[in-house]
């Protein structure tokens, strides 16, 4: 690989989505076969550079790439270990979906658009990924936001527009608070890079309400992306999107990039030496230990299968600003792999949730009796998604659930893990029905709207297939937990070289 | 041992390091083969075969990994595989019972896991990060983590308090797989305790007393609450919350005993529940195959046969259990180490009662239908596990040579039979079932309604259960 | 010296009636011409401003006399181009 | 001096033969467009290659004379007026076949340019007069023609101008009692804080923020934007009201007196408060399409207005630069926003904003512009907008304004849901307005062409900034 090259990856990397995604805007309805084409294309390319960053950087390799932005601010990609994990994370769980959206739009009009929004929205994840400072954060924050909205109208129809300006209400107003913390910040401090234990530490002596006014608005910001507490109201209703692209927003793409903000500002911005020194991490945690409980209590009452799935992200996003906000180096391990496994995971929920919908016309979770016998395969990645997200091993959920916990033991704070307890409960509470109702329910109608949609497969193979994908990655991550390629790993050499914990 | 540490988890590991280890996974291991073997009959005619296979299969794997697991969480991987897979095996026939048994025991199954889930989080943090047995051993417990353990582990062993779901969801499965849930499953409860609370901890000795007393009061509750019941799996199943008692009793006992003597707790505790295993395992496939075959008189004969092993009748495998117990306990100085006469009345009535109402099971089936013979598929099995308990019981007469292929340590429970054989152990064996015969008559001519009327105040459990339902799931 | 607060004075009053006139119509037409007494008003203000070297004996300021030429050119397109539309309007209107 | 002067005289002279011989008008209006750019361009060159230039026209005396002067702000104005008379020459040229605009748009959009051009050079009180009288009367005649419904807009605007330039003249009167000079490098520094200038100074305010459409003085502004012709609307909101702002902010820091700074900052800021609120809540109850984007120019002035409110308080670098960030961007962004409003209502046949319904199908591409353009009027990044905000919000951090971040927010928001009414509409897919006839496509890619330059504004913030002689 040649050396200029290299200083280019990250960019590339932006761009290997952004610009198949432009030119998918151009091509006319009837050009499947070249919009696919530019869809796999830009998909694998990505991989492939991931592929090769991944290399440098467990090499230690530090890859740079800067474009003149705002004054004392420049935009900035780099690829530090965290930013590998979420562009892994939303560069392969992107393939999955785009095969998914694929075969779920089949037929469907506006397709041109869609996926050209759709490949914006992960170039705007990845940039935001390989961010370099708080400023190049912002603004794909800002992108994310507006090309994930016209993914959440998509139908069109009255519900998807009022979700969808519910959803901007929401993700505008983070973004401009965002923003005020930003300059904030920029102003006291500067925006140099990201840096590991945070940059502010010299202005301690000088005054800290300012930077605790910073931390608010920083974290308001994000919290609106992460859905915590009083800030989440977009999420339930921005389900109505099209399966695919819930999936994307749930899994990876807005959730996260809030989530995964957090963790910047909280380890890279403000350190933990600081944010201890401002006393900033309790009401942090109280949040996201209310929103964890809330999201689940929310999600008991919801018949609707999707609405349960999205109120279940709410409380499932708030395990990463919980781990963050315990300020232990177990528990930030836990949140980091956190926010991969929740997003495997939820990912496989919504795929299944689709297929149900797409098959059989199933929307109600009473509607979902005895389908296990009809579509034993996708029933399969349904439960064991659920039971990940309880927290029952081998499923994911329960590596990061359990380093959470030992985190929270780590830091003297067990309450935390009544916390963890309780919301396994609820999580049980609102998911094992619906698993008794898929195994063991009988089936008391017929299917609302059932679809021929494979002759040889329970439903079409490009919607059974990333389910049966991400199903695999599910149990592997779970399972093969301590290996050099799994996400704890990675999340433990992020932690042991990035996260300046003093032991 | 695997060391599967960079593979899995760190400190990941499966092997069978301990005697305990190794002798419980021999009857693990038999009992459930014993059952699949009987299922392949059993479940002949089942239009759902699929599902129990897959939940049957689940449920053993699990089993046999909590087992093996060198760390806290292939333990966890292994209980909670089995606990959650179970749930398929008690839902499996799909009946109203079975949906409200199933649903009491994935409720408390859920509850149990998760409080297992935090006692493991404190006590691995406690480690330093560190999973493997090793590393705890020496780790200090406090009181919290104690009662987590005993919370969450007594949820799947079921003694006392903790035995709501038991007496439901037994009786409700298919018979192999009951006879696994009883004689397999709830044992990795005990199990688990055995793993997580180690006899050298300073603190388990303020909590043995207790627990010993929990288990004793287990012990005759489960008798007694099995003489209300009419069904015979009811029966049986009840039976296990009172043979869990004895098995707690005995865990308690090794927290108490000095250390030299603790290994002898612990022999006892594995015999024990090898011996429940067996019997437990034959009585509920009998009672499976009693309500659909005709019994002959072979048949009868290895029924008897194991109601009066599970009777602790002198010879019988029951006998050489009830003796180390006693051995155990009179080791501690127990003063009330005489009670346990009143559990062994206790436990000759309920098996009295069971015996009546298997009677009136198959005079009933018989007088419907002209039921076939049973078949040498499920007799079969049955068979041997009555020479596994007969072998289980005499191995210590056998001459050393003779013993030594036994596998692994196995040979340090023979000793137990032989102690068995001494004439005390035998009429302190034989007495209380004596006794036995004329209370139960007594019982029944007099407080027959009376039982029947107490057994059936358990439907506050179901309406506990649905409430909590209606609760998380409003209409 | 009475001259110029005449000429003054009347600038200021023309400026005002032609506010008040400003003010008070509602008439497209009044308002043109109140615009334009205004602007008579302050025309006559700088001729009365290059009035004040007279005074003095100098010769009157010939760069005000430019600008109230170029200030009444500008005025007067300006009144006529309002008048056009407002033509064009009223014969729409009917 | 050379391409100062051809800047100004290249489309007044063309304007006259356009008069002389209308046949030619259209191939002489282009030509001058086409020239005006690379002249612009190389004249920026100039100014930054040897600093700030200035000449006195036909080489009088500095009294006598009217002065021209150019730093590199003004020739980045020139440049852009330029741009923007291009674009939208281009953009009438391409609806011609379509709907096609009097002959008089010609030599009269030529005509605002050389006005304008002229305003941006000039250095002198009564220039300035005679440039903003031009210029109104000139935008008042491109209202007019859009036919007989923008007489009474039309009417009203230029009654209103008229006042303004009255006012105007009466301040630039009073300071002339007082100082005897009309050249704005003569009369700096000279005013005292007396009463007399004080009156003039008002005047010239009042007139000034009456032509800028400042709040309250706006009510003119929207029916005649609204009713003028997309490309007509475009160069008013883009081009036309910033003239005023210019003199105003030329006015305000150079001649006057240091003590009238505090209360005219008070001014200025109730006035930019009124704008940003009151301008954003008509944005978002109108009815009406061009409407809309004419009250949103009235909420963005007011960040303009505020910039200059905080220059005269804090006099901090931040403030100059966010007030010419926040002219250029707004330029780019109403001239994409009107041309991209106007092509969709001429195609979909209707003035109101519902029925938008289903544009981003129907018209994908002015759709996209509108939004586009409209992000940068929230002032999302990576845009004009957003730099511009950026400054201010520095600004408004260091000085510790927090009233005025907290009302910065609301516009903001204000800003977001204006925009984004329009946006969400343009996505129902229940009924879609069916358009008139097929959608044109270069005349969207004309409305797309300044949005994207808008987005692309903040990736050279350092060159701009650099011209606006600011440091962030």
């Amino acid at each position: 690989m040649q050396a200029w090259l290299l200083d280019y990856l990250p960019l590339l990397i932006v761009l290997s989505s952004l610009l198949p995604g432009l030119l998918i805007f151009t091509l006319k309805e009837q050009q499947v076969a070249l919009r696919t084409f530019l869809n796999l294309l830009g998909v694998t390319l990505k991989l492939v550079l991931v592929f090769l960053m991944w290399q440098g950087v467990k090499e230690g390799e530090s890859y740079y790439y800067r474009i003149a932005f705002l004054p004392g601010a420049d935009l900035i990609l780099q690829a530090d270990a965290l930013s590998l994990l979420f562009v892994v994370l939303s560069s392969v769980l992107w393939l999955a979906t785009t095969i998914y959206a694929i075969g779920y739009l089949e037929h469907s009009p506006l397709r041109s658009r869609f996926f050209g929004y759709f490949s914006l929205c992960v170039s705007a994840t990845v940039g935001l990924a390989l961010a370099g400072n708080l400023v190049t954060f912002l603004l794909f924050y800002e992108l994310l936001t507006l090309a994930t909205f016209p993914l959440v109208v998509h139908r069109g129809t009255p519900q998807s527009l009022a979700a969808g300006r519910r959803y901007l209400a929401y993700t505008l107003s983070g973004g401009l608070l965002l923003m005020l913390g930003v300059s904030l910040l920029h102003l006291l401090a500067g925006s140099p890079d990201f840096t590991p234990g945070g940059y502010l530490a010299p202005l301690l002596a000088s005054g800290s309400i300012l930077l605790q006014v910073a931390f608010a608005l920083l974290i308001a910001g994000l919290g609106v992306k992460a859905a915590l507490f009083p800030l989440h109201g977009w999420l339930p209703q921005a389900m109505v999107a099209p399966a695919p692209v819930s999936a994307l927003l749930h899994a990876v793409a807005v959730v996260k990039a809030g989530a995964f903000g957090i963790v910047r500002v909280v380890y890279d911005v403000f350190g933990v030496e600081v944010v201890r020194a401002l006393d900033l991490a309790w009401p942090l945690l109280f949040l996201a230990a209310f929103t964890i409980l809330f999201g689940s209590w929310r999600a008991l009452a919801q018949q609707d299968l999707k609405k349960r799935l999205a109120y279940s992200t709410i409380s499932q996003v708030s395990y990463i600003t919980l781990g963050v906000a315990l300020l232990g180096p177990l528990a930030a391990v836990g949140a980091l792999v956190h926010l991969v496994h929740q997003g495997v995971m939820k990912i496989t929920l919504f795929f299944c949730a689709g297929n149900y919908a797409e098959t059989l016309g199933i929307h109600k979770i009473r509607e979902l009796n005895g389908v296990g016998r009809q579509m034993p395969m996708t029933s399969l990645a349904f439960t064991i998604g659920a039971l990940g997200m309880i927290g029952i091993p081998p499923a994911a959920g329960f590596i990061s659930k359990w380093y959470l916990g030992l985190g929270a033991a780590e830091v003297a704070q067990p309450w935390v893990i009544l916390v963890f307890v309780l919301s396994g409960l609820l999580n049980a509470c609102y998911f094992l029905p619906v698993v008794y109702r898929i195994w063991f329910g009988v089936q008391y109608s017929a299917w609302p709207s059932p679809q021929r949609l494979s002759s040889r497969f329970e439903t079409h193979w490009m919607l059974l297939a990333p389910s049966m994908f991400t199903l695999g990655l599910i149990l592997l991550m779970g399972l093969f937990a301590s290996t050099e390629l799994s996400p704890l790993s990675w999340s433990e050499l992020i932690v042991e070289r990035e996260f300046s914990f003093d032991d | 041992m695997i060391d599967l540490s960079h593979l899995l988890w760190p400190g990941a590991g499966l092997g069978f390091t301990s005697a305990v280890s190794q002798g419980w996974l021999l009857f693990t291991l038999l009992l459930w083969l014993l059952a699949l073997l009987y299922s392949l009959s059993s479940q002949q005619q089942d239009p759902r075969a699929g599902r129990y296979w897959l939940f049957m299969l689940l449920c053993f794997a699990g089993n046999v990994l909590l087992i093996a697991a060198q760390d806290a969480l292939s333990f966890y991987l292994g209980f909670s595989m089995m606990s959650l897979a179970g749930t398929g095996l008690v839902l499996h026939s799909g009946t109203k019972q079975a949906r409200r048994a199933g649903r009491l025991y994935l409720q408390l199954a859920v509850i149990g896991e998760l409080l297992l889930f935090s006692a493991l989080v404190l006590r691995a943090s406690a480690a330093g990060g560190l999973y493997d047995w090793q590393s705890w051993q020496n780790v200090p417990l406090d009181h919290l983590t104690i009662s987590l353990f005993v919370l969450g582990l007594g949820l799947k062993a079921g003694f006392f308090p903790l035995h709501l779901w038991l007496p439901q969801a037994h009786p409700v499965a298919p018979a192999a797989a009951s006879a696994v849930l009883s004689g397999a499953m709830i044992k990795a409860g005990i199990f688990g305790m055995w793993l997580f609370l180690p006899a050298t901890d300073p603190l388990l000795q303020q909590w043995g007393q207790g627990v010993l007393w929990l288990g004793f009061v287990s012990a005759i509750f489960g008798a007694l609450a099995a003489l209300c019941q009419q069904k015979s799996k009811q029966i049986l199943a009840y039976s296990s919350v009172s043979q869990m008692g004895y098995l707690l009793m005995l865990l308690s006992l090794s927290w108490l005993l000095p250390p030299a003597q603790q290994s002898l707790a612990l022999i006892a505790l594995v015999g024990y529940a090898a011996h429940h295993a067996f019997a437990k395992g034959a009585l509920f496939l009998l009672a499976g195959s009693a309500s659909r075959y005709r019994f002959g008189t072979g048949d009868q004969l290895l029924l008897g046969f194991f109601i009066v092993s599970l009777a602790a009748l002198p010879f019988t495998s029951g006998a050489m259990a009830k003796t180390a117990l006693k051995q155990a306990t009179a080791a501690f100085a127990l003063p009330a180490a005489n009670l346990l006469y009143l559990g062994a009345l206790c436990t000759a009535l309920a098996l009295c009662h069971l015996l009546m109402r298997l009677k009136a099971e198959q005079l009933a089936l018989l007088s419907q239908t002209s039921a076939s013979n049973m078949p040498w598929l499920q007799r079969g099995p049955v068979l041997l596990l009555a020479v596994a308990a007969v072998l289980l019981s005499w191995s210590g007469v056998m001459p050393a040579s003779a013993s030594v292929w036994l596998p692994l340590g196995i040979t340090s429970y023979t000793s137990l039979s032989l102690q068995a054989l001494t004439a005390a152990a035998i009429w302190a064996a034989i007495w209380p079932l004596l006794m036995a015969l004329p209370t139960y008559y007594l019982l029944q001519r007099f407080a027959g309604s009376w039982l029947l009327q107490l057994g059936r105040r358990q439907r506050w459990v179901f309406f506990t259960s649905l409430k909590l339902k209606r609760l998380y799931q409003p209409l | 010296m009475l001259s110029f607060y005449l000429y003054l004075g009347t600038a200021v009053l023309l400026v005002g009636i032609g506010g008040l006139g400003l003010w008070r119509g509602p008439e497209l037409l009044r308002r043109i011409l109140a615009l334009n007494v205004i602007g008579a008003g302050i025309f006559m203000l700088m001729v009365t401003l290059a009035y004040r070297p007279v005074m003095q004996g100098e010769p009157a300021d010939s760069v005000l006399h430019a600008l109230v030429l170029t200030g009444l050119v500008v005025a007067v397109s300006a009144t006529a181009f309002a008048l056009a539309l407002l033509g064009r309007l009223l014969t729409r209107a009917d | 001096m050379f391409p100062a002067l051809l800047l100004v005289t290249l489309p007044l002279s063309a304007a006259l033969l356009m008069l002389l011989w209308p046949r030619f008008a259209r191939s002489l209006h282009v030509t001058v467009a086409l020239l005006s750019v690379p002249l612009a361009g190389y004249f920026l060159q100039q100014i930054l290659l040897h600093g700030e230039q200035q000449w006195l026209l036909g080489g009088w005396s500095p009294l006598l004379a009217i002065r021209w002067q150019a730093d590199s702000l003004s020739a980045l104005l020139l440049l852009l007026s330029a741009l923007l008379h291009l674009l939208v020459s281009g953009y009438a040229l391409a609806v011609q076949a379509r709907d096609r605009l009097p002959a008089a748009f010609w030599p009269l959009s030529s005509l605002l340019l050389a006005s304008l051009q002229a305003l941006w050079l000039a250095r002198d009180l009564f220039n300035w007069y005679v440039c903003l009288e031009l210029l109104g009367m000139v935008a008042v005649a491109l209202v007019t023609l859009s036919g007989d419904k923008a007489l009474k807009p039309a009417l009203n605007y230029l009654l209103f101008s008229l006042f303004a330039s009255l006012c105007y003249l009466l301040g630039v009167a009073l300071l002339y009692a007082g100082y005897g000079a009309l050249d704005l490098p003569l009369l700096a520094g000279q005013l005292e804080a007396n009463r007399l200038n004080a009156m003039a100074l008002l005047l010239i305010t009042l007139g000034l923020m009456l032509k800028a459409a400042c709040w309250p003085l706006h009510i003119w502004l929207p029916a005649a934007h609204a009713a003028a012709p997309a490309a007509v609307s475009a160069l008013l909101s883009a081009l036309v009201v910033k003239g005023p702002l210019f003199i105003l902010y030329l006015v305000w820091t150079e001649l006057a007196p240091q003590a009238f700074w505090l209360p005219a900052s008070y001014l200025f800021a109730l006035a930019a408060l009124g704008a940003l609120l009151f301008g954003g809540i008509a944005a978002l109850r109108t009815p009406y399409g061009k409407s809309l984007v004419a009250y949103s120019t009235v909420a963005q002035l007011g960040y303009a207005t505020l910039a200059l409110a905080f220059v005269l308080r804090f006099n901090l670098p931040e403030f100059v630069a966010a007030l010419w960030l926040f002219v250029l961007a707004h330029a780019l962004a109403k001239a994409a926003s009107f041309l991209a409003m106007g092509e969709l209502q001429q195609t979909l046949g209707s003035k109101q904003v519902s029925a938008l319904k289903g544009a981003s199908q129907t018209m994908p591409l002015a759709m996209f512009a509108f939004a586009v353009a409209g992000g940068s009027l929230i002032g999302l990044p990576p845009s004009g907008g957003f730099l511009a905000k950026w400054a201010l919000l520095l600004g408004l951090w260091q000085s510790q304004q927090y009233f005025w971040l907290l009302v910065l927010a609301v516009a903001t928001l204000l800003a977001a849901a204006y925009v984004f009414r329009v946006v969400v509409l343009a996505f129902d897919r229940a009924e879609p307005t069916a358009p008139d006839f097929a959608p044109q496509r270069l005349p969207q890619y004309l409305a797309l062409l300044p949005a994207l330059a808008v987005w692309a504004m903040a990736l050279f913030s350092m060159p701009l900034l650099t011209l606006l002689k600011q440091e962030l």
